[in-house]
């Protein structure tokens, strides 16, 4: 009995996870004072954007086997490499707006840096991705902070303060992003060659590499996009703390790590979907405000999502029939 | 092979140690305070938190798994044994006890990885958090400050060695018997290189994947405990990226990721005492403090770098010998 | 295979229980947030508990949150004090930049707020601010042990612990120690500036270093008292913890009067220590914010003159001192 | 009557690899077990070493039931077993790998510790019986593969087996160290340990057994003494089947040189390998496991680096390979091991089959897939590859059967258009009516003017479908032959002993 029961809640719909999004959700309307409102709706697309799209990044790094823990530090690195820009070497570019774009090509250059970087040494050198990326993600948070000498640029440009609060064509500009992210990672990864290199990268790179596909450069680009993706995520944090700061998303890691995981991409690569994704990062945030609104401890809720990703972890191999 | 060829191979083989006698001869050359006897020892007792936890995750990576839990570890034993110490349980019953919690959390790593088939490295970051989160929550990110007592055990002396290096000492020996003297150590090693092999020859996989969790575990509250009884206080800090290190020791130690290569002495006490003669003499020679974590990552990086090259070559290496 | 299954369903059931435990209903009256950035130190701890207790005072109902050094997710953290409908906020923040975008948004849902113990920089929205000064109060304390160097006749190497810099407090204490010590260049030399980034384990290792560096130390000075254990323990190690009187003392100075401070002062271990008002600081705090609730005026900011406390003062002004008033754990 | 097995079956599936299997074996003799490749001897193999259990029969070991759940149990009844690919642990010493699981132990202060010292007596004894002379200390990973296998041997004994099954113990060993284990086989017969012997190499089953016994198709054909054998009877009965229109004809045309390979060396693998491919012409590789037949086609396809010798593709010389640029040629390269480097097993049939020509479907900077043109390609292939299948794009390629999936991947290559395609293995584990498809897929290709290369330890499918057949060994063409000279005997006798050239 129970173990029908079981079955058919864990059961092998790839569907499962939206269903218990949605429950959750409606469960969390009624229930706690607060969530339900406006003004919570609105903290919840923009808690959740930055998330999603470091985790869309690590999306495209796990479909092809491999795992980018660097990412804190990229968000960390590209926000001071963005605050500076834009705060002091910047300042004789006229008019704003060129300023700012030159700072954010900046910092979507960094981030591309540090994901060629660890890609070349995971696909030339061969070294393991975990090994490369909690190196680099070391290196790259300590330097980070070596340059700035752990001190935030701030008196950034107005313009680019106020980008979370501005619209266009009635879209917030943070959502804008989000929604061109999302659409570009979701059509490179259904429409195009790359799309279908990747995953049979990450799911056989023997079988891939006879087939003719570049395996290299094939896991080199996913971890080039993964730190731009970083890079993205990092514009909006910036933006929203009106601070480059070197420690900026040190504690995102489990939440990004997570939303993927929860979404049901496999660690072993080859298997994951954009959409599974935002489903894990919309659930991790719900999750996360949820229980902030409970008046739940930061460090509660930390344990409650260590537990929900073990247990995500352990539908995944039920799914792919593990057991 | 040519000669150069070989040469390479034997910097390769032995590229720590090398690198261990550059540290020391560059720092002894800045500052003619680094290699005196008085540094040396602070150098050692410095040490023997990172080298005890490393010992345990030696282990670990021998059977090709990982644990990152360890610091989490450390943190939870720190603020339980801190607990309980202040309100009043005398030192003797605390420290058993939270040796105990850290066999707790290995068993529970070890449950998830052989019993449910997580990776190791979801399960022990999960445990990671949970640890973390569990020892903010019981210290509600309080600092908790330990008694005078703590401290004593710190810094008494046995036999004329100060408290922490007699500890080191016994972890060590007690890792280097088991890993190289008893059935269980050998059978990890067999293990880590081929689990599937391993159980064919009838080791039993379970059994050591279970111990070998434990002793890190284990490794992981000892090491707490040693260095509680320097700090004297608990901070919410404590034991933060701690795993990164130990990693990172044992692996400059010749230690291999993939698993049935390595040994803890002299291999994983070289690589910590690398480490922390590079945060030493760093600090001696007074260079500006924001610059440590970047020459640390950068000298893993390396090391990582050419035990990649060396499981290549030698990969290559074993194909051509098999195959005619 | 059954048992796993089992074990699963279990697992989330015991996830869904433990999430609905925090649970709380919603009081009438005022209600106010409350987000530290750290509890970690006994500073932290009394101020919230001094908050706290003086919300009851006045029957005010307080919502809590901590956010262990994350500026993000405090900013998070305030959005939903404001979702769930709060009066007013107050908050101690991680440094002086990242608040800003807080009591913008603040402002924008025109609530309250006001900043405990960090002054926000300049160009920040409305808020009313409570701090102490940090920058006299530490050249003070420094120049009491500048006294007793000097008192002592022989020259003296000195060593300073400095605080994370991105904390305003950490550089203001910093400057006032450099300006404090200026007057004494005859007599003390500061050797060894040891950056802690508020941790205790950097403090250890840095403070044994330096003393292995330099051996002779006999002056030091800490930008927070809750790194006494770490310097403590180094000290001992290199055989220099005496008491006052004794010939190898160390002139130790510290700063905010927490009840280690206390201890050592009474033992006869710390030479002075500069405290900061707990209880004035936050008392005004909480009646400012309550009289903006209520649609008055108060100022922009508020100050805490603090006071030094020393040998010779320490029992006309331990009754002052909020470490004096709490239990030493 | 020391082992005797008694209308034993086992089924993978739905596919019957064992169809009953009777037989017994005495102390002290020495079983020659032969067959074609997927006749059975290594389930049959794997049965007796506690691998997996059979699906139906009895066996009986001295006159109790014998069925052991693992290989340790099958080891502690007394059943040794010393695979082709050994199973030691080269980064430990010999001694640990002679004692992974029984060491000789001493307590030490109530500690129970490994007793070294009695450890090397043992080891240097077990050692001596194999004739090594070795420090027991050494690691394995420092010796050759002859001493690996001595140890492996040397292991078994460890345990006192009363019956050792050696697969293939002489394919890594040379000459002079094939004599060697010969030898000690001898002598343990004489100890009365009973042995079954698993090779191809029909000259060393002559020399040394006192029984063959030859499996055919799951079935055991035949049972006999040695005496009553000759390499060419033996050949005939692994063989068997008369293979009437199994090999469709095809239209002779074979045109102009595609392909010409010149001393191609790779050191360790290949060496001074000189051949070429006409066009519309099918040439066969025949020659022992590790003759160096794959490997040589790895580094044609650009797999594999090569150290001297040359390529010339279409009359161009070729100084760079890489599996993309060999696409690009029109080189297509189907690979023996159809699971780790044919397929992506958990993606659908649809992805599987468009992965190598991806490249036809796409247009535009970012190489956007014509989803439509992707399927309606990929259809038609699969169609005329005759796959049976469900759904292209929802079913994934491991529910398929071997045959089946083994389909997809050609229909996989054929979609590239190949002018060239290399097989290697083709129809290893696929059943007839698969295989007598893929052979006229073979044809037809040929027939619209391309070539093929194959690789096959089928001699039988080698002589109905090639144009010519080259044998290799030791990584060296030894012999080369026209379709008017293809004899089975005389190609096997030239494979199997090793003979040197007859060019």
């Amino acid at each position: 009995m129970i173990e029908s029961t079981a079955n058919k809640l864990l059961g092998k719909s790839e569907n499962t996870t939206v269903y218990v999004c949605v429950l959750y959700y409606f469960i969390m309307a009624i229930f706690v004072p607060g969530f339900f409102t406006i003004h919570n709706s609105w903290n919840l697309l923009f808690n959740l954007l930055p998330l999603l799209i470091v985790a869309i990044g690590q999306t495209y790094v796990m479909l092809g086997a491999g795992i980018d823990l660097s990412v804190t530090s990229i968000v960390a690195m590209t926000s001071i490499i963005g605050g500076y820009c834009l705060s002091d070497i910047t300042a004789f570019i006229e008019p704003v707006w060129l300023r700012i774009v030159f700072s954010l090509g900046a910092m979507l250059l960094t981030g591309a840096l540090i994901g060629l970087i660890n890609g070349v040494s995971v696909a030339k050198l061969g070294m393991p991705a975990f090994m490369v990326t909690l190196t680099t993600m070391m290196l790259f948070s300590g330097t980070a902070i070596w340059l700035t000498r752990s001190q935030n640029s701030y008196m950034l440009p107005e313009s680019f303060v106020n980008m979370p609060y501005t619209s266009l064509w009635f879209i917030p500009l943070p959502l804008l992003i989000g929604l061109v992210v999302v659409g570009i990672a979701y059509f490179l990864l259904n429409n195009t060659l790359y799309g279908e290199w990747l995953p049979s990268v990450g799911m056989n790179s023997k079988t891939a590499a006879i087939s003719g596909v570049k395996v290299q450069s094939t896991t080199i680009w996913s971890y080039i996009i993964c730190g731009c993706c970083a890079a993205v995520a990092s514009i909006l944090y910036t933006a929203r703390l009106e601070t480059g700061s070197p420690v900026m998303g040190q504690h995102i890691l489990l939440d990004v790590i997570g939303s993927v995981v929860i979404g049901g991409t496999s660690l072993f690569g080859g298997v994951g979907k954009i959409q599974w994704t935002v489903i894990g990062a919309v659930f991790i945030i719900m999750l996360d405000n949820s229980l902030n609104l409970m008046g739940m401890s930061y460090f509660l809720i930390m344990i409650i999502k260590g537990l929900v990703i073990l247990l995500a972890a352990m539908m995944n191999l039920l799914k792919e029939g593990k057991y | 092979m040519t000669r150069f060829q070989k040469a390479i191979q034997l910097l390769l083989n032995y590229s720590t140690v090398v690198l261990f006698l550059v540290v020391l001869v560059t720092f002894g050359l800045l500052s003619p305070k680094f290699l005196t006897l008085g540094n040396i020892t602070n150098i050692l007792i410095q040490s023997s938190s990172l080298t005890i936890l490393a010992i345990g995750m030696t282990f670990v990576l021998l059977t090709a798994g990982i644990d990152l839990s360890v610091g989490s570890i450390m943190f939870v034993v720190g603020v339980i044994s801190g607990k309980l110490v202040v309100i009043g349980l005398p030192i003797w019953w605390a420290i058993p006890l939270v040796l105990v919690i850290g066999l707790l959390f290995g068993l529970v790593n070890a449950f998830f990885i052989f019993k449910l088939k997580i990776v190791p490295f979801i399960v022990t970051l999960a445990t990671f958090y949970v640890g973390r989160g569990l020892g903010l929550y019981i210290s509600e990110t309080r600092a908790i400050n330990l008694p005078e007592s703590f401290l004593q055990i710190g810094s008494s002396k046995l036999l004329g060695l100060p408290m922490p290096i007699v500890i080191l000492l016994l972890v060590l020996i007690i890792g280097h018997f088991v890993l190289s003297s008893t059935q269980f150590g050998r059978q990890v090693y067999a293990v880590g290189n081929d689990m599937a092999k391993a159980r064919k020859a009838g080791v039993p996989v379970k059994k050591i994947l279970l111990t070998v969790y434990l002793i890190c575990g284990l490794c992981a509250a000892i090491s707490s405990l040693v260095a509680l009884a320097q700090l004297g206080a608990v901070s919410p800090t404590f034991g933060y990226q701690n795993e990164f290190m130990a990693i990172a020791a044992a692996v400059l130690g010749g230690t291999s990721l993939f698993g049935g290569k390595g040994n803890i002495l002299p291999g994983t006490l070289i690589g910590a005492l690398l480490i922390q003669s590079i945060q030493n003499g760093l600090v001696i020679i007074n260079v500006n403090p924001y610059i440590y974590p970047v020459i640390t990552g950068t000298v893993i990086f390396l090391i990582v770098m050419i035990d990649s090259l060396r499981h290549k070559s030698v990969q290559k290496a074993l194909r051509t010998k098999t195959t005619i | 295979m059954k048992m796993k299954k089992i074990f699963l369903m279990v697992l989330s059931f015991i996830c869904l229980l433990s999430a609905n435990t925090g649970c709380r209903p919603k009081k009438k009256g005022v209600t106010i947030g409350i987000s530290f950035e750290t509890l970690q130190t006994e500073y932290w701890v009394a101020s919230m508990a001094a908050i706290k207790s003086e919300c009851e005072r006045n029957g005010i109902n307080y919502i809590v949150a901590v956010s262990n050094g994350d500026a993000n997710r405090q900013f998070e953290q305030v959005n939903n004090f404001i979702s769930q409908g709060v009066d007013g906020i107050v908050i101690t923040p991680k440094d002086a930049h990242t608040i800003v975008p807080i009591i913008k948004a603040a402002n924008r849902a025109s609530i309250p707020i006001g900043i405990y113990n960090r002054l926000p920089a300049d160009h920040a929205g409305e808020h009313v601010a409570v701090v102490a000064d940090n920058y006299e109060i530490t050249k003070s304390t420094v120049r009491y042990m500048g006294e007793l160097a000097r008192a002592s006749g022989r020259k003296h190497k000195a060593m300073i612990l400095i605080g994370d810099l991105g904390d305003i407090n950490a550089i203001y204490r910093r400057d006032g120690f450099n300006d404090g010590i200026k007057e004494f260049e005859d007599v003390v030399e500061v050797v060894s500036r040891i950056p802690t980034e508020w941790n205790q384990e950097k403090a250890l290792a840095g403070v044994t270093n330096a003393l292995q560096a330099n051996p002779d130390i006999s002056f030091i000075f800490t930008s927070s008292d809750f790194l006494f254990p770490s310097i403590i323990s180094a000290l001992k190690n290199a055989d220099k913890y005496h008491p006052i009187g004794h010939e190898n003392h160390v002139i130790f100075g510290g700063f905010d009067g927490d009840p280690m401070a206390y201890s050592l002062l009474k033992e006869q271990y710390l030479d002075a220590d500069g405290v900061q008002d707990v209880f004035y600081e936050c008392n005004s705090l909480v009646q400012a914010i309550l009289s903006l609730i209520e649609g008055g005026k108060v100022g922009r900011k508020i100050v805490d003159p603090g006071f030094v406390i020393h040998q010779k003062n320490l029992n006309e002004k331990a009754t002052d001192m909020w470490g004096a008033n709490l239990q030493t754990p | 009557m020391l082992l005797q097995l008694k209308n034993i079956k086992k089924s993978f599936g739905k596919v019957e690899v064992l169809k009953g299997i009777t037989f017994s074996l005495d102390e002290g003799m020495i079983l020659g077990l032969i067959g074609e490749n997927g006749a059975g001897k290594s389930t049959m193999m794997n049965l007796l070493g506690g691998i997996f259990p059979p699906t139906a029969g009895e066996m009986f070991l001295n006159g109790e039931t014998y069925l052991p759940n693992s290989p340790i149990a099958a080891q502690s009844k007394g059943v040794a077993f010393i695979h082709q690919e050994l199973n030691l642990f080269p980064n430990l010493s010999i001694a640990e790998n002679l004692f992974i699981n029984q060491f000789p132990k001493k307590r030490f202060f109530g500690v129970s510790r490994i007793d070294k010292k009695t450890i090397n007596v043992k080891a240097k004894e077990l050692l001596g019986q194999v004739g090594l002379t070795m420090d027991p200390n050494k690691k394995v990973e420092e010796l050759s593969p002859a001493p690996r296998q001595l140890v492996e041997i040397a292991k078994a004994l460890g345990a006192n087996p009363k019956i050792i099954i050696f697969d293939e113990p002489t394919t890594s060993l040379s000459h002079h160290e094939a004599k060697k284990l010969f030898e000690l086989i001898k002598k343990l017969k004489a100890q009365g340990i009973a042995m079954i012997y698993i090779s191809h190499n029909l000259d060393d089953v002559l020399k040394l057994v006192d029984s063959v016994a030859i499996l055919r198709d799951g079935e055991l054909v035949r049972m006999d003494e040695k005496k009553s054998f000759d390499i060419q009877t033996m050949v005939k009965e692994m063989v068997g089947r008369e293979m009437l229109e199994f090999f469709p004809g095809r239209m002779k045309k074979i045109g102009k040189k595609v392909l010409e390979v010149e001393n191609l060396t790779a050191k360790g693998f290949i060496k001074d390998v000189t051949f070429h491919i006409k066009k519309q012409e099918v040439v066969g590789f025949y020659g022992l496991v590790g003759a160096g037949r794959s490997e040589m086609v790895r580094v044609l396809y650009g797999l594999d680096r090569f150290d001297s010798g040359s390529i010339v593709w279409k009359g161009e010389l070729i100084d760079k390979t890489n599996p993309v640029l060999s696409i690009q040629r029109g080189i297509a390269f189907l690979t023996e091991d159809r699971i780790e480097e044919g397929l992506l097993t958990r993606m659908n049939i649809q992805k599987n089959a468009q992965l190598a020509a991806l490249g036809h479907f796409t247009k535009g900077l970012l190489h956007r897939i014509n989803r439509f043109e992707a399927k309606e390609k990929v259809k038609e292939k699969v169609y005329a590859t005759k796959t049976k299948y469900e759904n292209l794009t929802e079913q994934l390629v491991s529910t398929l059967s071997g045959g089946n999936q083994q389909k997809i991947v050609l229909a996989k290559w054929l979609l590239t258009d190949p002018e060239l395609l290399i097989l290697d293995e083709p129809t290893k584990g696929i059943d007839i009516g698969a295989k007598r498809e893929i052979y006229g897929l073979i044809n037809n290709l040929v027939e619209n003017g391309s070539s093929v290369l194959m690789i096959s330890s089928e001699l039988e499918e080698l002589m109905g479908l090639c144009d010519r057949i080259i044998v290799m060994s030791k990584g060296k063409i030894t012999a080369s032959f026209d379709k008017s000279q293809f004899e089975r005997n005389t190609i096997l006798e030239v494979a199997l002993h090793k003979q040197t050239a007859i060019l």
